[in-house]
């Protein structure tokens, strides 16, 4: 990677930081509704996974999705708008936080049935490869949607059909509160894949640059050879949405997590490795603030969608029903 | 005109619609080598290949979830589910999904989904695999519904839906497909959401679908007999629901009894009515009449099992009643 | 008497059968060390400890699926699904499975199992987390569905579907939880399958259940200052359905609102509408009125999603459109 | 096992060959309804495990439950009459071919829903173990239902919770028509129990006595270990059920595995081991065709269940509701 990309992904990962905590903020404001599960902590997971796709590359997630949008090229103020309900966001205010999607930025979605859309991404490279198109399904997911019935029928036709997905857990120790091994009979997940014959490894997830490296070959074997999974370790350092107890888990523990922060590492490696010096990654890093600002204002600007804007997300075709709300 | 079979009439419908364009494809158990297990497919594999016949493993929530992906990655996927009463494990894949995916995201994208699938009772198949949960999916806006009842509306509405770019839940019924009916030999579509009138009377409108629209055409021979005409509303569509041509009739005829084969309960027959009085209140001159399946889990022995089911003198005692 | 909000009272009848009963234990999603996503079983996790309150992984087919496995087996599981709309998964074998099991298999044995959850919108959760689908869940004959308003239903009627034999959906209501309302110290039952009049008035019948009974206990309140005096009664079990208190009220007032929040077709009023045409369809003065949802995948943006669910007005205007 | 022991268990096999056989023949005739599947080729499964078991095991299986009812000690008649439809059937005529169940004798049916029955076995092993009994709850299924949701949620809790589960996955090569390899992305299925750390086999299923060995094994394993996977290579004879025009196959596949017939390979067995004499074994089996035709008058002269039988199945309770079919 060059030094140019580099910094770009440094800077997304400080702005999918600061979105967060402009969201949590908002949270609290009230201008925000609906559950938020932020992405803290998780940065280097989007960011080095995403930098490695080709644009024809396809992405899904589950509902802790903004990180994702940004990594997947959506600007801010589209996931703040979407946010905030408005016409203007990803989603034109009918997905919130949870139900965001790009699809001109092959970003799909955004989902909030644990698991439901690893059989979406299964489709999507079965379409792909009914095309005769390379492209490869980047499909996103947490631990703890490694135990549900999707997951498991997903992963099979994957290897049945040998369809071009990359599987990706983001393996953050928790689904809720509950600990990995209190709901996994593997805490190894990726080994799971053996179970589908699915190659897979296991990456350090707080080095984006590593993370990267092993997105890359991954990409590579699953345009090439069919489906790979891959296990990324990682952290959440808020609660699971607003206002988790957190009782299932200690400060220390946090604070132990916190030291391996993905953001700090990666400037240290910037610097470290001489690739940016400490102004300019100061001026990143205002350069983002500002993008927030400005990503609020615009959200809080747009307009409303009305309900004729809802009601023609419904139906494509006509719809004779005396009773529909038109 | 030729007279077919519903089977064949469905199968002529998705052989046509697979030949006329490339990105229609089947999948779902034994649909290739075995040929559907209804043997509605039979032959597609050969002709069409593995790749646009696919044979699923024994898994219908990546069924339909992986058609859904398909479907929004722009396909148009005919997801086969082998009965309805396999649809409950891909619920969450077609009401929570399928139903709501486009909405959701704004309408970015298009959801060109059709779920056949097969429902019924009558076989002594017991309670898990006798259902006719229409109603059930019916409740869901996103979702449209069809059910045809003649062999001319299966094929008919069966293209409309793979031509379709909303998601459908096509349901047919394990008993009617030996049924024939005429069907014409050219391309022909029929529209989705409109109520037809199947048999013209002035006495009492039966609203009905399905395989209770052969009951109820049945029992209207047999009511004539007494002179006493019925007109036959086919809903075909359960959502839309297209009351129009039910009106119509009720205000000729002033009486109504809806046949099902599911459920009393919650079931299709509650809606009709609610909407019959909403909308005609003025019109009424008896009580609607609800000829529909007893309330149990339906049993494997035969006799209790067509006990439960609703049966042409249910319907035309329902009619006796009330004209 | 104590004035205790819904949380609470669910809180105490789950806690008091506990106690009652070795063989009652609880099953869910985040049940244990994190109390519950409502809080509802908090502090559970220390007091019954682990064998009791047994986190599960998210995996809602083999929750519902063990439980009446545990059932048949002989204990009492309260199994939670976290949300409604996550019965859609164990959709299976809530209305395949449990729902059927004793039947099925002759009466060897029982199911004593009640399944936890929690429907409703107005959370700006969109689309998937926003349904109040409990219409789908009475049409199977086999469960019993409850859906308590008050306080005081949802601690006495709890306590009686843990002690029932038979497998019952327990539906709660997520913006409920708060509401307050008085509920005796002492242990008590309420009925399941008895519909109950929670307002006395004698010029129109408002039927609700759950968080519409009280949004119609306001609507009622702002009636009332126009002369307006409506009976309340309240389904708050939605199988078995009992009509007598219904019909009752309806025999004197002669006119019916009825009230729901989830969608309007196919959905509880549809049936209970039907039901009051066909038995007491000579006390009928005015059209039955529903007031439902809009049938839409709920919206996240606030005031559409509003827009699109029933609101107090909507039952003044309907009432009044009546009366 | 003792001389005894050995031929009960071949009566045992002989006795579901024959049901088997009596039950097609009663199909054609009309006289049983609904779906019938077959045991025909796989007798040493059911025979072989459930002869391992104590009393206090329960059984579960599959719709493919007749042979699995004899071996659990269901009495043919009962199991006859069930397929009539009658009174006297293990289900009192409510559950036919495909849903036979008797508690008494720890034999919890006959299920369906492809998987569906795995959840259940779970949740009984946790009943079992919940009240401190040591109990093994041994679940059969078949090959095609190791690709559905229910295998994996149900495998994987019964790891957690360390369930006294023997999962019993009874490899017939087919699940309808669809062969394992078009249907599962591992033809080795033990090896998905290693997805979720549970010891496993794979075990010759033509001959009884193997089958029976591992099975001691296993439960020995289960009871005082947790769970363990068997898959049992075996094969159909017959259609996956009556009606099945058996394309995906060839007579040739099936005559090979013909040559393996499980009742023929412990007749030579206890004939050469000298168990038992030709005499002895020809006896037996009359004895058995005896008792067939005995079942068949007594299903058909046995009483049909009532309207009134039927409601008492439906709900235990009260059930107040005017509408109700009383
Ligand atoms: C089918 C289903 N069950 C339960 C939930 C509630 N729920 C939302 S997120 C979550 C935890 C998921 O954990 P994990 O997959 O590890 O993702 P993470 O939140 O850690 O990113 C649960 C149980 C849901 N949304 N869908
Ligand atoms: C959920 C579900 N999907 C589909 C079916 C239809 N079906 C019945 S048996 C069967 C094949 C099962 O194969 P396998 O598990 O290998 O068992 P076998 O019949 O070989 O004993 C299928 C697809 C069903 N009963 N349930
Ligand atoms: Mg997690
Ligand atoms: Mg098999």
């Amino acid at each position: 990677m060059d030094k140019e990309n580099m910094l770009d992904l440094f800077r997304e990962m400080v702005l999918i930081r600061h979105l967060e905590e402009r969201a949590a903020e908002l949270y609290q404001e009230g201008k925000i509704g609906g559950f938020l599960h932020l992405y803290i902590g998780q940065e280097a997971v989007a960011s080095g996974i995403i930098a490695a796709r080709e644009p024809r590359d396809r992405i899904l997630t589950a509902y802790r999705d903004h990180g994702v949008a940004i990594a997947a090229g959506i600007e801010a103020k589209v996931v703040m708008a979407e946010l905030l309900g408005k016409k203007t966001g990803t989603s034109h205010g009918f997905g919130g936080s949870m139900h965001m999607a790009d699809v001109d930025k092959n970003y799909w979605g955004g989902h909030a049935i644990v698991g439901s859309h690893l059989p979406f991404a299964a489709g999507m490279a079965f379409a792909d490869q009914y095309r005769e198109e390379d492209n490869v399904t980047i499909c996103f997911f947490g631990d703890g949607a490694t135990n549900i019935g999707f997951f498991h029928e997903a992963l099979n036709l994957s290897a049945v059909w040998d369809l071009p997905v990359l599987w990706v857990c983001e393996n953050n120790q928790y689904g809720m509160g509950t600990a990995v091994k209190r709901a996994s009979a593997l805490e190894e997940i990726h080994k799971k894949a053996d179970g589908y014959g699915i190659p897979n490894s296991r990456v350090e997830g707080m080095d984006v640059m590593k993370v990267y490296e092993a997105a890359r070959d991954a990409i590579e074997h699953v345009r090439n050879e069919g489906p790979y999974f891959l296990e990324i370790m990682t952290y959440r350092y808020e609660g699971h949405s607003m206002g988790d107890p957190e009782r299932y888990r200690s400060k220390e523990e946090v604070g132990q997590w916190e030291e391996n922060d993905p953001v700090g590492i990666f400037r240290t490696f910037l610097l470290d490795g001489g690739h940016a010096g400490e102004d300019e990654l100061n001026r990143l890093e205002e350069g983002v603030i500002d993008e927030i600002q400005e990503a609020v204002k615009f959200a809080e600007e747009s307009p409303e969608p009305t309900w004729e804007d809802l009601i023609n997300t419904v139906y494509v075709e006509e719809y004779r029903d005396e009773q529909w709300p038109r | 005109m030729a007279k077919i079979t519903m089977r064949e009439a469905i199968s002529q419908a998705l052989w046509e619609e697979m030949e006329r364009d490339e990105s229609v494809f089947i999948m779902g158990e034994e649909v290739g080598i075995w040929g559907g297990t209804y043997a509605v497919t039979r032959g597609f594999y050969d002709h069409f290949g593995e790749k646009r016949v696919r044979d699923t493993p024994i898994a219908e929530m990546v069924i339909v979830g992986a058609a859904n992906g398909a479907a929004m990655a722009g396909l148009r996927p005919v997801a086969e589910l082998m009965t309805i009463n396999f649809a409950f494990v891909a619920m969450d894949q077609i009401v929570n999904q399928a139903a709501k995916l486009r909405s959701m995201f704004g309408g970015q994208f298009t959801l060109p989904l059709v779920i056949r699938t097969v429902g019924g009772g009558g076989r002594q198949l017991a309670a898990t695999h006798s259902q006719t949960p229409d109603a059930v999916f019916a409740h869901f806006p996103g979702l449209k519904v069809v059910a045809p009842g003649t062999p001319h509306d299966a094929k008919g509405l069966l293209k409309s839906a793979i031509r379709s770019d909303d998601p459908i839940m096509f349901i047919e019924n394990a008993t009617l497909y030996q049924v024939r009916g005429e069907v014409p030999e050219e391309d022909y579509l029929e529209p989705i959401g409109v109520s037809k009138v199947q048999r013209a009377g002035d006495d009492v409108t039966i609203i009905t679908y399905s395989k209770m629209l052969q009951y109820s055409l049945d029992a209207a021979e047999e009511l004539a007999k007494d002179g006493i005409e019925a007109e036959i509303v086919d809903l075909r569509t359960l959502r839309p629901l297209d009351m129009k041509p039910v009106i119509d009739s009720f205000k000729r005829t002033n009486r109504a009894v809806i046949v099902e084969e599911g459920w009393r309960s919650y079931g299709v027959g509650a809606e009709v009515a609610a909407r019959l009085y909403e909308e005609a209140f003025d019109y009424i001159d008896a009580p609607i009449r609800r000829v529909a399946q007893k309330e149990v889990p339906l049993p494997y022995n035969q006799a209790l099992e067509q006990e439960a089911l609703p049966q042409r003198e249910d319907i035309i005692e329902a009619v006796k009643g009330i004209v």
